[in-house]
């Protein structure tokens, strides 16, 4: 086992798959010299040659149109969006185009693309380099959205979005990239995508949460475990499919239900997995459910002052778990 | 880079050719065509044209929900068509609009009538789509939506994918004028450009993007000046004009090959409204469209060819006999034909 | 009053504000001597003239961004998106840059815009001309979601939104265009931006709805009348914001909670009008909040059969009313 | 509508002519400037440096999260904007790099520490957005974001605005060659030749998006020559040139106000990395950026005014003096201060 962070990981997949089948490759602006304005993609251009680790022109709508195209000449491409923020001018190749391509075609085509985007606030990003785009990715039929937490998460669902035949929206936390670091096995491993994972077992309280706020679950966790709270934080790890089994399973055990993310409250993820409780678990609930989760103003403000004031935290998630067992 | 290689047409070739074409003392065939590939498309022609006409009156009748007629865009799409096939490794991104080039390639018009009717057995889409809208795999053609100029930059990244994997494919992506609107369009020919990709990009210009005419979409006045700020070859054509339009196309697609990318602007006609739910009285000048239908190429190609003796007044009448048959088989066959079975709709949605 | 469609209601309402107001115009493809292809600007340019009634070239991200730029300038600019599948590569215009102008300008900056989209199934559009495209609107701080059921509220709520300084989506659903007819005051009126409206007071369900599916559930209330059910049935109108206070009422009076509608179920407003109810209702339920939405594949095939199997209807509304009261 | 008005500088005017400004027998002073005016660009060029530097300085001390420098860029953005100033009627789109340009109208140095801090009184977003954007509409600018190109299409929309209420105000919009490659910038301009609005785009071209080389983005050498394909003119002016870029926006001003849409280029040189979160070292080749170093204007412009009599050393001196202090100023200040209330979040969400 190795001790790496979140984008050693990721550039370690990237670079596995890369060497294992021929047809895949990287796309994206300054993904070549530069290696990729996070370093996802260092030493690429040597190992791989130009052609694939693709410079591309500032474009995002052609960088996707141009990979699904390649998908379907049945190359593996997998395009970079430089920050989350620029997939929008994409999106009607990713929404609109890419996830119809299989279910337009009656089954016809297949679309092994996975886009790779680097996500998420607490980074001084202000409004443009900050935001949380899963929610509309999360709403359309026909993608998969995958979005690790650790090293090892990142690394063996990379992996397992590469060989996969469906368009895969996988996002990275930036926040994580360097910040949380974690044991990876030396040898091949993949992980499915899927399956949430309960990261702490727990009885009072079932928390749900997924990329960088997962881990200040964990920690407020740890923080309300000192004042005899017992809080079961589940990782989604992957938003579509999502997991319901593992989340229903955890509120039928814990009757109460909070569930964090750093995206906008309203129409989040959160949105679902509490409307999901609500109807299958709604005989085990022995409290509302909660979210906690970023307000409804355009992602974090650049003042530190601002963007303190945006995120939850390990403290308001304890808050908020504490609420919740004593209700 | 922004010349154009001295083999392509220039821009003098866009005069209108028919008159050379309908000349009884006119050229020797060109080259790689020979008189029964020039018959075979007079066949296709009356056949889609049939087809076209039927299916606008299966909308009237509530059987069809909605069309768009190729009527005065034939020789445009038949003619590159046909260079697409004399080259024989060629991949298709048409757009809405590319029904005679749908059928050409080898779709019967009873698939094309089911898919039209939306019934089981619909050859694209399974009739989750817009009439032949998806893909029609088996005869190397993709056409996912019809969301104005999506298909550029797809057909540009399949152009990359056969580059990367060593094949000799040419592709050719079809759009209207309307769409060279779009900021995808750009991009996608800037990086054709810049890889020297294996792609031709084929405009059928008819001037209108539903009732929105050239002047009010772009200043200038031929789509083919464009090219040159990407740095490839543009060229006008006459979209009337078979011959033209196969003369082009196959230089183009030897271009793209070789070179990298081109573009040809085929100037063509619409002879009737946008779509079936168009109304075009609103904004189309009648005088205008009147005079336009005078040179509709599929009265005046089979009668040149006629004039040309390349084919006899008995073949096209058969042609035009046997067109009525099939539209009408065709027809019977999909009104009896049994729409995909409801439980069908979860089917595809993952690989 | 005089008794008109929705479309007749949207064209009095743009005819009235128009004439009201020289700043306000509106641009799209088709909408100038075509009247637009829903002829919500019949007539148009010979009353206003080719500037005030603009053709634009097709482009839908262009469209939205100069209409931002002269709301900037001071213009109140009603942009058309032909059918709502095509406003996909306009939104970086519309969620990162018109909904964050007046935020990220510390408020010097307004966006006195309306975007018109007309939207939905049931026509036989097929995946590309029946989108739901709300999802992602309702995500997004800073802008505002109207969703018009009838000819009343499409006129009286048009005319506030052209008279709103914030950025604001106006959603028309196509098939309501000629089918719904209503009353419409003769008299100047204009409805406010927020209040949903209970248009069928019931004590045993309350059924949550906008849009078309607002009228096949008043169908399905009546039907289930019959059996001495009664339904309460709450036609949003406004998603964002979202009126909380009238959908609470309603449920802390039944108990029992269905959402409909034709979008796909998963991350749809149902889920956040489940989840505001899960928590701030949690007392007052006495059913698994339900939702009957649009399944979650990419929207309505072109088929009839499946397009009849895809959308919600006053018979699947009915049973599902019926399956909560028994509850 | 293709062709240039005589009166605006032609493609040869593009050769570099800090040389023929440097000359002492100089030609005459440029229509409508003073020597004033030249020499307020010399103490606006050297105090923009002294600022840019210094934010480089204390990004490095961590308390400027992000700064874009424009070293390089000074000649072209303040030619540009003394053209804009001297006509008195024009709105400006500026985009990320555009510091000098910034300042130039009339920011504080203790307004811009502000903005790069962080901190409460931030000019153009009371710190909630990256610094300098948002709006200054006091002095006549919008940059809602650094998305990039995105800006175009609403300097476009502005442009329209003024005209539909009858103003003779032109909009200027500043972008990068990587923004070139954008759909919305091929939008922008087809639309604006369309209605002939009054419209200058102006391409800072340093040749680099990020790491991306201009032959990454394109094949063609000139952006310029993208404007043919629209329908209006297109200049290719030395941008270290504060001569050149004055002249040639003064001209394309009264051409946008009278004509409709022109396109400047100015070729320019990033003396840094693309941000303070950049290393170029990965791409760029040290010996061509320590030739382009020879070429600051920074340093040769003052010296060529010097050269000419247009100013005297000691003015030149006590601008960098000044410059120091000011920028010491302003950071003191800047520090002392506030990050605005966490409170004040929800402010101004809707109107
Ligand atoms: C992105 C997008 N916007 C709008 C439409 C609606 N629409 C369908 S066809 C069309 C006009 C297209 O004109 P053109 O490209 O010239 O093709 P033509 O129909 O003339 O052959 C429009 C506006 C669409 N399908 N896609
Ligand atoms: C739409 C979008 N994509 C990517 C980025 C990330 N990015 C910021 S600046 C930049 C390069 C821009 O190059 P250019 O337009 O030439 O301006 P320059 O920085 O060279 O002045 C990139 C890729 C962005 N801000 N916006
Ligand atoms: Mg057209
Ligand atoms: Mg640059």
């Amino acid at each position: 086992m190795a001790e790496m962070t979140v984008i050693e990981a990721v550039r370690s997949a990237l670079h596995e798959e890369m060497e294992r089948d021929e047809r895949v490759f990287v796309m994206g602006e300054d993904v070549g010299q530069r290696g990729g304005v996070f370093l996802a993609t260092q030493g690429f251009i040597e190992d791989f040659g130009p052609q694939r680790v693709m410079d591309t022109p500032l474009a995002e709508a052609s960088i996707m149109g141009i990979a699904l195209g390649a998908a379907f000449r049945g190359m593996r491409p997998i395009p970079e969006v430089q920050f989350s923020d620029f997939v929008w001018p994409s999106v009607n190749q990713l929404i609109g185009e890419a996830a119809r391509s299989h279910y337009g075609t009656n089954g016809a085509l297949k679309v092994p693309m996975t886009v790779r985007i680097p996500y998420g606030g607490g980074i001084r990003g202000g409004l443009f380099h900050s935001q949380n785009v899963e929610a509309l990715f999360f709403h359309t039929p026909g993608l998969l959205v995958v979005t690790p937490s650790t090293p090892y998460e990142a690394k063996g669902l990379l992996k397992s979005a590469i060989r996969d035949d469906n368009p895969v929206i996988f996002l990275e936390h930036k926040k994580t990239y360097r910040l949380v670091r974690g044991e990876v096995p030396d040898e091949e491993y993949t992980l499915p995508i899927g399956p949430a994972d309960v990261k702490r077992a727990g009885s009072d309280v079932t928390v749900v949460s997924y990329g960088l706020s997962m881990h200040y679950c964990l920690a407020a966790a740890a923080t309300v475990a000192d004042d005899g709270i017992s809080a079961e934080v589940v990782d989604l790890r992957t938003l579509k499919p999502l997991d319901s089994e593992t989340i229903l399973e955890s509120v039928q055990k814990t009757g109460k239900l909070l569930i964090v993310h750093e995206d906008n409250i309203s129409g989040g993820i959160g949105a679902e997995v509490a409307a999901l409780a609500a109807d299958e678990a709604f005989e085990y609930l022995d409290a509302p459910i909660a979210r906690l989760c970023g307000p409804d103003v355009p992602t974090m403000p650049f003042a530190q002052s601002l963007e303190d004031a945006y995120m939850p935290s390990p403290e308001s998630i304890a808050a908020e778990i504490r609420r919740l067992a004593a209700y | 880079m922004t010349q154009a290689p001295s083999s392509l047409p220039t821009e003098t070739d866009a005069e209108p050719s028919i008159a050379t074409v309908g000349d009884k003392a006119g050229p020797a065939l060109p080259a790689g065509l020979t008189a029964d590939d020039l018959v075979e498309v007079c066949r296709q022609m009356i056949l889609v044209r049939a087809m076209d006409e039927r299916i606008w009156m299966m909308n009237r009748q509530g059987k069809v929900p909605i069309a768009a007629s190729c009527q005065g865009h034939e020789a445009a799409q038949l003619g590159s068509l046909l260079a697409a096939q004399k080259d024989g490794d060629c991949f298709l991104f048409p757009y809405y609009r590319d029904l005679a080039l749908k059928m050409a390639v080898g779709l019967t018009p009873r698939q094309v009538m089911l898919s039209f009717m939306g019934k089981d057995g619909e050859p694209y889409s399974g009739a989750r789509q817009f009439p032949l809208q998806g893909a029609d795999l088996p005869r190397n053609i993709i056409q996912i939506s019809n969301v104005v100029a999506a298909g550029l930059t797809q057909s540009v990244g399949y152009a990359l994918g056969c580059k990367m994997l060593g094949d000799d494919t040419v592709t050719l992506c079809y759009f209207g004028d309307g769409a060279t609107s779009q900021g995808e369009t750009h991009e996608a020919m800037n990086f054709a450009a810049i890889h020297k990709l294996p792609v031709v990009f084929v405009c059928e210009n008819n001037k209108f993007a539903i009732s929105t005419p050239q002047e009010s979409q772009m200043v200038v006045s031929d789509v083919a000046a464009r090219a040159e700020g990407y740095g490839f070859p543009g060229f006008v054509i006459d979209g009337l004009d078979v011959i033209a339009c196969y003369e082009a196309t196959r230089q183009a697609i030897e271009h793209a090959r070789n070179v990298g990318p081109a573009l040809i602007e085929m100037k063509v006609e619409r002879f009737m409204p946008h779509t079936t739910d168009d109304d075009d009285r609103r904004y189309r000048d009648r005088d205008a469209l009147d005079e336009a239908r005078q040179y509709d190429p599929v009265t005046l190609f089979p009668a040149q060819m006629v004039d040309q003796g390349i084919a006899t007044p008995a073949q096209i009448d058969e042609f035009r006999t046997d067109a009525q048959s099939q539209v009408n088989d065709a027809t019977d066959f999909a009104d009896a034909a049994q729409p995909p079975d409801a439980s069908t709709i979860y089917d595809h949605l993952y690989v």
